[in-house]
C-alpha cells in the first residue's frame, strides 16, 4: 500500500475530492498547511509597517491507497489540482507497511 | 427650578430636549460604528471583513461632511429652491430640495434651528443639534446597502458613490418626506425613516447589486459568515440603537418620544420571536437559528420605524408579526423568481430593509392610531390645534393614509432605483469601472488594503518602515 | 426657559426625567443586548456560543412581550388583587400582585405613570418610559440565570420557561419590594434589584440547573471558555451600562441618581480589585486573572445594586471590598460542599449574583445612610415628609432595617427556591424533558441550531435555498 | 412645566443638564472600558490580548478610587494648598493643587458642585455628577498611554504607577488648566483634555517605553495586531463616545454642548478621510488601509478635544485634515531618527495622542472664533459678562492666545516628562524593576495570567479546583 | 522505525494519549485534521441557505517508535480509540529510514 | 528520494527556512502541530478552575529531498532549530516512492 500525500491550492479543495469520490475513493484526511516555494508569498501592512509573508496556505491530503489504485489517485489530484500556475504544489507517495481501521479492526485493503 | 441663579441658555432652548436629541443621535451614531460595521463584517466571508468595515468607516466619514457642507440645507433648509410655491405637479418637482450651503458658521452652529417645514413646531434646540441628530441617520443608509454590493464594488467607487448618493436620492427624499415637500404636505408620512432610509437603501442597493454585476461565483457559494458573535454585538446595539432612532424623531424628549421606544421594543421582540418560529415550523431543517433571530430583529426594527410613535402597542406587535412572516417568505421564495433570482443582493438588503421598510410604510395607513399624539399632548398644556397624528384605516382614518402612503412608496422605489442607476454609471464612468478586477476579488482584504481580519503573528516577519534598533534585548 | 414658546408636554411631563429615564433603561437594554449575550457566549465552550446567544437574544423578547401584555400591571398596577387591604399574613397572601392586563392602549402607553406604591412620589414621565424601564431589569434577570443552565437545557423548554417563570416569580418579587406590596411597606428595601433581580437570579439558576442536572461531564471537564476578548466587552458595557442600572432608580435626573451612579462605580473599581488582590495573595497560582478580576467587577455590581443611592462613598467602597471577598472564599470553597457540589451551576450565577446580590442586600440594614436622601432634599424645595431615606445599623438605624433586609433575603429565597422548581416541572411535562439528548450535547449548536459560532469557509460547499445564477462569472 | 405638582430637586438643580452630564459621562467610561480596552486587545499581539485588556481594567478601577478618596480635590477642589494667593511664579508654584481630601460623604456626594475657578459659572448638579464625569476624564488617561508600555511592563508596576501618575501628574495639570490654577488663569485653554489627557499621555507613553526599554526583539518584528474587527469595535465606540467626551465639557446641555458634538464629528470624519487618501496617493503600497483610517479617526478626535466647542465648522473640519497630515508625517518620518528611533512607543501614542493632542492645542490659538460662546449665548438670556469665548489668530485675537496655548504646551511636556520619570524610578525601587524578565515575555498572558485570549478546549483537562461529580450523566 | 500515524476521533485524543503513556510511549506528535469517508459530515444553514460540510474534525497522532514495539502501540491505540461507531479512523504505519533528536543529536531509538 | 519531517519550536521557523534557503532548498510544507513530550506542558486557569494543557505548539516541516541532500538538509535543521533547552524536537526521514510537480507533471528531482 502507499501513502499519497498531495498540497494542493485551497480552492481546489472540493474539485480534488469530487474527483477523488469519483474513481471510487473513499477515505482520505486533509490538514491546512502553509506552503513555502517559487510561488511568492505577499505583504501586509499593519499602520504602516510591513511584514512579509512567504509561505502561502495550502491544503495538506493524505490518503492511503492500494498499490493497485496509486497511479490512478496520482492522476486524478493531477489533473484535477493543476490550474498551470506556479504554487499548484506537490504529491508524493511513500510506502506503507499496515493499515487498520480502528472501528472493526480490519488490516490492508480491508481497512481503506 | 426657578431659583437656578444663573441661565446660559437662549430662551428657546429646553436642556431635557437638548439633551435627549443628542443622547438620540448618538444612539443612531453608534448602529453604524462599531453597530452596523461588525455586523456586517461578521456576515461576510472571512476575506472580506476588512473591506466591508473600511467601507462602513468611510461612508460614515463622507456623509457627515457632505451633509454639513451642503446636504444638510437641501433636506432640511428653510428655502425651497423654486421658491416653495406652486401647486400639484409644479410644487412636486420646482421644490424637490432647499438651497444647498454649508451650516460651518458659528451662526449657523448657535442658532436655533428651523426648516421648511416647521411652520408650526420650534424645536428647542440648536441648529448643531439637528443637523447632526439627522445626519446620523443620513450616514446609515449607505451603510446599509453596503450589504447588497459587499465582495466586488471598487473601493475607490464606494467612495465617491456615497457622496453622490447621499446629495442626489438622500436629501432629496428627505426633504420631500420630512422637510417640507410636495410629499409631507399632501400628507404622507414616514415616522423615522421606513422609506428616506430603509425603503431607499433597500432598492438602491438591489439595484447597485445588479448594475455592478453578482460576487465571483466561488464566494456566492461559499458564503458562509465567518464570526457570529460579532454579529451579535452588532445586533445588540441596533436593537438598542434604535431607541434612538425613533425615540428621537419627535424632536422633544416628550409623551410620544417614550411611547416610540416602547413600541419600537415591542415590535422588534415580535418579529424576532416570529421568524424563529417559523424558522422552527416552516423551514426545511424545522430549527430555531440564531441569523434567523436577527434577521426577525431587523425586520421588526425596520418595520415599526415609519409607525413608531403613531401606532398603539397592540398596532406595533401586529407591525412585527406582519412584517417578519412577509419578509420571511419573500426572504425564502423571492430569490428563485426573477429578478431576485438575476441579483446578488449578497446580504439580502433588500429583503429586510427594502420590503420590511415598505411593509412598515403601509401598515402606517392601517394601523395608526390618531389617539397617539406626536406633540400636543392632553393636560395642562394640550395644544389641539397644533397637534400632529395619523390616522389608519382600522382606526376610522380610511384610506387616505394608505393611499399616501402607497403614493410616497412609489415615489420613493422610482425614484432611488432611476437615480441610484445614474449615479452609478456616471461613478463607473470616472473610476473605469465599479468592480474590483477578478483576480483581486479572488483574495479579497490582502489584495486590496494589504491588512487581513484576524492575522496570524506566526509567519510573519517585519520587512520595513520603522527600523528594528540593533541595541534592542533579546 | 420660560420665554420657551411652546410647549409640547402635558403639564406633569419633565424633559429632563423624562429623557435620563429612557437614556438610562438604553443603557441597561444595553447590558443585555449585546451585554450579557456576549460575555457568556465568550465564557462558554466554543460548542455552545450560539446556542447561548440565541437564549439571550430570545429570553429578552419573550420577556418584553409578556411585560407589557401582562406582567408590568402585575408588579407595578395600581390594583393589587386582594384590594389592598388586610394586614400582616392576610396583607401578604391576598396582595401579592396587582392585576394583570395589557397596557397596550393609546391611553395607557401616554399617561402619567403611576403604581399602587406612588402615593407620595409621582413620576414626571409616561407609563411608557416607565414600564419599558422596568421591562429591561425583568427582561435580564432570566439572562443572567442562563448562565447556570447553558450546555445542556433544551431550546424549547427555555423558550416556555422565560415567560412563565417573568409571570409566576418575577412579577410577584417586583410587587412585594417595589410594587407597593407587602415587604415594601414592612420597610424592606432593594434600590435596584440586588434581591429582585440578582438574588432571585441566582437561586433560579441553581434550582434549575439541579432539576434539569449537569452538562456531560465531558463538558464540564473542558469547560474552558472559548474567547475573552468578548468577555471583555461584555463586561465594560456592563459596568457602564449599570449607571442605567442603579442611577435610573430615584426615577428623577437628581441629586440621587448622580450618587448611585458614582457609588456604583466605587463599589465595583473596589470589588475587582479586592478579587484580584486576593488572587494575587491568596490563590494557589498566586496570579492576577483577568476572569477573576471580571467576577470581582460583577460582584461590585450587584452588591451595590440594593444600596446605590442609600450608601454613601464610604459605604459603597465597603460593600465592593466585602462582597468581593465572601464571593472570592464561597467561589472557592463552597464547590467542594453540598449542595454546590451536586450542582452543575455552569458560569457559578449562584456565587456572583445570588450571594453578591443577598450580601448587598444585607449591607443596606448596616450601612445605609440616612443623609443620603431619594427624592427631598435639602434647599429651596426640600420636602421634608416626603424624604426617602433608610437608616443603617452603623448610622443610628438599629436592627431594624436588617431584620427586614433578612426577611426580605428568606422570602426571595424560599419563593423562588419553590415556584422555579415547579414551573420547571410543568415544562418539563410540557416539553418532554427538560434537556436535549446527549448526543445533541455531544455536538452542541451545529446539532440544535445547524450554525455554529466561527464557521470556516473553506470547508463549506451551498447545496440547496437560493439557487446559484448559471451565467456568474468566475 | 410649572404645574409640575412634586419637585424634589434642590433650588441649583437643573435636570435637563444633570442628565446630559452623566450620559456623557457614561459615554466617555464606555470609551475605556470596553472601548480602549479592545482596540488595543486588537492591536496587540495575540501572545499579550489577556495582559493589555486587564491592565485596562485594573488602571481604570485605579483611578477610580484614587479619584473620589484624594486626588479630585487636588484638581477641582475649592482650597488651593497655597491660599489662592500670589502672583506670576510664586501663584503658579503654590497653588499647583487643591488640597486633597475625600468625596466619600453624604454632604460631599449631594451638594452642589463647585470648584476653584468656577467663581462665576455654578454648575447646576451635584458633586458626584461632576467628580464622576471628571473621573472617567482621569481614568482614559494612563489607558491610554498604556499602549505605550504594553508587552513588557511588569504587571505589579502598573498597579502602583497608575496611582502614583494620577496623583502627581494628572491632577496638577488638572488644576493648573482647568481647576483654576496659573495656567488657566493667564488664559491658557483647553476644552476637554488636548494637553490635560492626549498629550500628556502621549508624553508619558513615550518616557515610560523609553525609561522601561523595549519590548523583546522578536516581538517588535512579529508585531502584527490579531484581531481587526476588535479594533473597529473599540474605535466605534470611541467615536462616538467622544459626543461625551467633548459635549461634556461646557456642563451645561445648551447650545455649545451641540456644537461641539458636531464639531468633532466633522474635524473626526476630515481626519480619517485625509489620512486615507494620504495612504493611498502617498504610501509605498498606495493602498487605503483601515487600521490607518483608524489613526486618522483618532488623529481627529483627539486634535479636537482642546477646541471642540470654540472653533466653527469650518475650523473643526480644518483641525482634522491638518492634524491628521501631521500625524501621517510624523508617524512615518519620525521613527527614522533619534529619540524616536531609540524607544519603543508599542502602539504609536505619541503620534496619535501626543502629536496630535499638542497640534490640536496649539490651533486654538489660530482658529478660535469669539463668536463660538460656551456658556453666555444670544437671545433672551444672554449674559455677556460672564460669556466664555476664546479668539484666535485667524479671527481677531492676534497672538495673544497662541503663546498661552504655546507655554501651556511647554510646561505639559516639560512637567508630564520629569514626573514620570522620577515616578517611574519610585516604581521601580518599589517593585524591583519594571520590566517582567524576558522568559516571562517570551511567552506572555499565559506566564503572567496564566489565561490566554482565545483558549482551545481541545486541549484542555480540567485537574483542580471544583471536583467534578461521579455521578455525572456522560 | 516505524512512523505510526493515527486518525482519530477528537473526543478521543485524551483517552489514546493516556494509554500511550502507560506503556511508555514518551512523545508523540498531533495535528488538527478534517476527515473524509464513510461516516457522513453535516450541514450547516446560515440565513436559510444551506452548506454542506462532508469533512468531519479529526486529530492526526504521530509518533516515530521502535520497530519492537509497533505493535504493542497499534494495539494500544486500537484499545482506546475504538467506540464501535463509523468514523473511528485509521492507523497505518511507515517505514522510517533515520530519527534524530534536535536538543543532543542522538539519533536512533536513543532520539525517541 | 526522501521526505525529511522536523518537529520544531515555533520561534524558531524564521531560522531554519532561512538556513535551509541557504542551502538551496526551493520548497517545504508546514503545518501547525502540538508536541507531547519531555517537554512540560503548562497550566491554564479560568475562572479559578485549573486545566492542564500537556501539549505544546510545535511547527511542523515537511520536505522531500534527494537522497543525495538529505544529510545535509538535516545538518542545517538540527544547527538552525537547536537552543538546546528540552522540546527543541525531532527529525525524521522516510522513503518516497515519488515525486511529482503537479503544474508541469514533471516527476523525481525535476519535481522538487
Ligand atoms: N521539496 C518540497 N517538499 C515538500 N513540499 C514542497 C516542496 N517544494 C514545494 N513544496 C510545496 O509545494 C508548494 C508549491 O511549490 P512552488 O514551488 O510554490 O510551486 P510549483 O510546485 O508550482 O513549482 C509549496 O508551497 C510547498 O507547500
Ligand atoms: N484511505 C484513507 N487514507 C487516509 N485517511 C483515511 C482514509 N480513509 C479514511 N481516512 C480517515 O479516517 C477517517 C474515518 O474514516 P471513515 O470511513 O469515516 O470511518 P471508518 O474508518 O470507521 O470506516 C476519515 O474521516 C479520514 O480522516
Ligand atoms: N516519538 C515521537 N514521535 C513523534 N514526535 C515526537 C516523538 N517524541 C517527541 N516528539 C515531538 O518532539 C517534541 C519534542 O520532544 P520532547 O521530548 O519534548 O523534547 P526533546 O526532543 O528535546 O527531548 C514533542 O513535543 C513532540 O512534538
Amino acid at each position: 500500500m502507499k501513502l499519497v500525500t498531495a498540497i494542493i491550492k485551497p480552492f481546489k479543495l472540493d474539485d480534488v475530492k469530487d474527483a477523488l469520490k469519483q474513481i471510487g475513493i473513499q477515505g482520505l484526511t486533509i490538514t491546512e498547511a502553509q506552503g513555502f516555494g517559487r510561488q511568492g508569498g505577499h505583504t501586509e501592512v499593519y499602520r504602516g509597517a510591513e511584514y512579509s509573508i512567504d509561505l502561502v496556505p495550502k491544503i495538506r491530503i493524505e490518503l492511503v491507497v492500494d498499490d493497485s489504485t496509486v497511479d490512478n489517485v496520482i492522476e486524478t489530484i493531477l489533473n484535477s489540482a493543476k490550474t498551470g500556475k506556479i504554487g499548484d504544489g506537490k504529491i508524493w507517495s511513500t510506502p506503507v507497511d499496515e493499515m487498520i481501521r480502528i472501528r472493526t479492526s480490519e488490516r490492508g485493503s480491508d481497512a481503506l | 427650578m426657578l431659583a437656578v441663579t444663573y441661565i446660559p441658555y437662549p430662551s428657546w432652548l429646553v436642556p431635557g430636549d437638548n439633551t435627549w436629541q443628542l443622547t438620540a443621535a448618538t444612539l443612531v451614531g453608534l448602529m453604524s460604528l462599531p453597530g452596523i460595521a461588525v455586523l456586517y463584517a461578521g456576515l461576510v466571508q472571512k476575506k472580506w471583513v476588512v473591506n466591508t468595515m473600511l467601507m462602513a468607516f468611510t461612508g460614515f466619514s463622507l456623509v457627515l461632511l457632505v451633509w454639513i457642507l451642503w446636504a444638510f440645507n437641501m433636506g432640511f433648509g428653510t428655502n425651497p429652491i423654486g421658491g416653495g410655491g406652486g401647486t400639484g405637479i409644479m410644487h412636486f418637482f420646482r421644490d424637490m430640495v432647499s438651497m444647498p450651503h454649508p451650516i460651518t458658521g458659528a451662526a449657523a452652529e448657535q442658532q436655533q434651528t428651523s426648516s421648511f417645514s416647521q411652520t408650526f413646531v420650534p424645536f428647542h434646540f440648536p441648529t448643531s443639534t439637528f443637523a447632526y441628530f439627522q445626519v446620523v441617520f443620513a450616514a446609515i443608509t449607505p451603510l446599509l446597502f453596503l450589504g447588497s454590493v459587499i465582495g466586488r464594488i471598487k473601493f475607490k467607487a464606494w467612495l465617491i458613490f456615497v457622496p453622490l448618493w447621499c446629495t442626489f436620492v438622500y436629501a432629496i427624499d428627505a426633504f420631500l418626506l420630512w422637510g417640507g415637500g410636495y410629499l409631507a404636505s399632501e400628507g404622507a408620512v414616514d415616522y423615522s425613516g421606513g422609506y428616506v432610509i430603509h425603503l431607499s437603501a433597500g432598492v438602491a442597493g438591489f439595484v447597485a447589486a445588479w448594475v455592478i454585476g453578482p460576487r465571483l461565483a466561488k464566494d456566492k457559494a461559499h458564503a458562509v459568515p465567518n464570526n457570529l458573535p460579532l454579529v451579535a454585538i452588532g445586533a445588540g446595539i441596533l436593537w438598542l440603537g434604535w431607541n434612538g432612532f425613533n425615540g428621537g424623531d419627535p424632536f422633544y424628549a416628550g409623551v410620544d418620544a417614550a411611547a416610540a421606544v416602547l413600541n419600537t421594543n415591542l415590535a422588534t421582540a415580535a418579529a424576532l420571536m416570529t421568524w424563529l418560529v417559523i424558522d422552527m415550523v416552516g423551514s426545511k431543517e424545522k430549527k430555531p437559528t440564531f441569523l434567523g433571530a436577527i434577521n426577525g430583529m431587523i425586520c421588526g426594527l425596520v418595520a415599526i420605524t415609519p409607525s413608531a410613535g403613531w401606532v398603539n402597542g397592540l398596532g406595533a406587535i401586529l407591525v412585527g408579526v406582519i412584517a417578519s412572516t412577509i419578509v420571511w417568505f419573500a426572504w425564502n421564495y423571492l430569490p428563485k423568481i426573477r429578478p431576485f433570482s438575476k441579483v446578488d443582493d449578497a446580504l439580502g438588503v433588500v429583503f429586510t430593509h427594502g420590503i420590511a421598510g415598505l411593509t412598515g410604510g403601509l401598515l402606517v395607513g392601517i394601523l395608526a392610531d390618531p389617539r397617539m399624539i406626536e406633540y400636543g399632548v392632553k393636560g395642562k398644556n394640550y395644544a389641539g390645534a397644533k397637534s400632529s397624528f395619523v390616522s389608519g384605516l382600522l382606526y376610522g382614518g380610511g384610506f387616505h393614509q394608505l393611499w399616501e402612503q402607497f403614493r410616497a412608496a412609489v415615489w420613493v422605489i422610482v425614484f432611488t432605483a432611476v437615480m441610484t442607476y445614474i449615479i452609478l454609471k456616471v461613478v463607473k464612468f470616472i473610476c473605469r469601472g465599479l468592480r474590483e478586477p477578478d483576480e483581486v476579488l479572488a483574495i479579497g482584504d490582502l489584495a486590496i488594503h494589504e491588512e487581513e481580519a484576524y492575522p496570524r503573528e506566526t509567519f510573519a516577519e517585519r520587512i520595513s518602515s520603522v527600523p528594528t534598533r540593533q541595541d534592542d534585548r533579546v
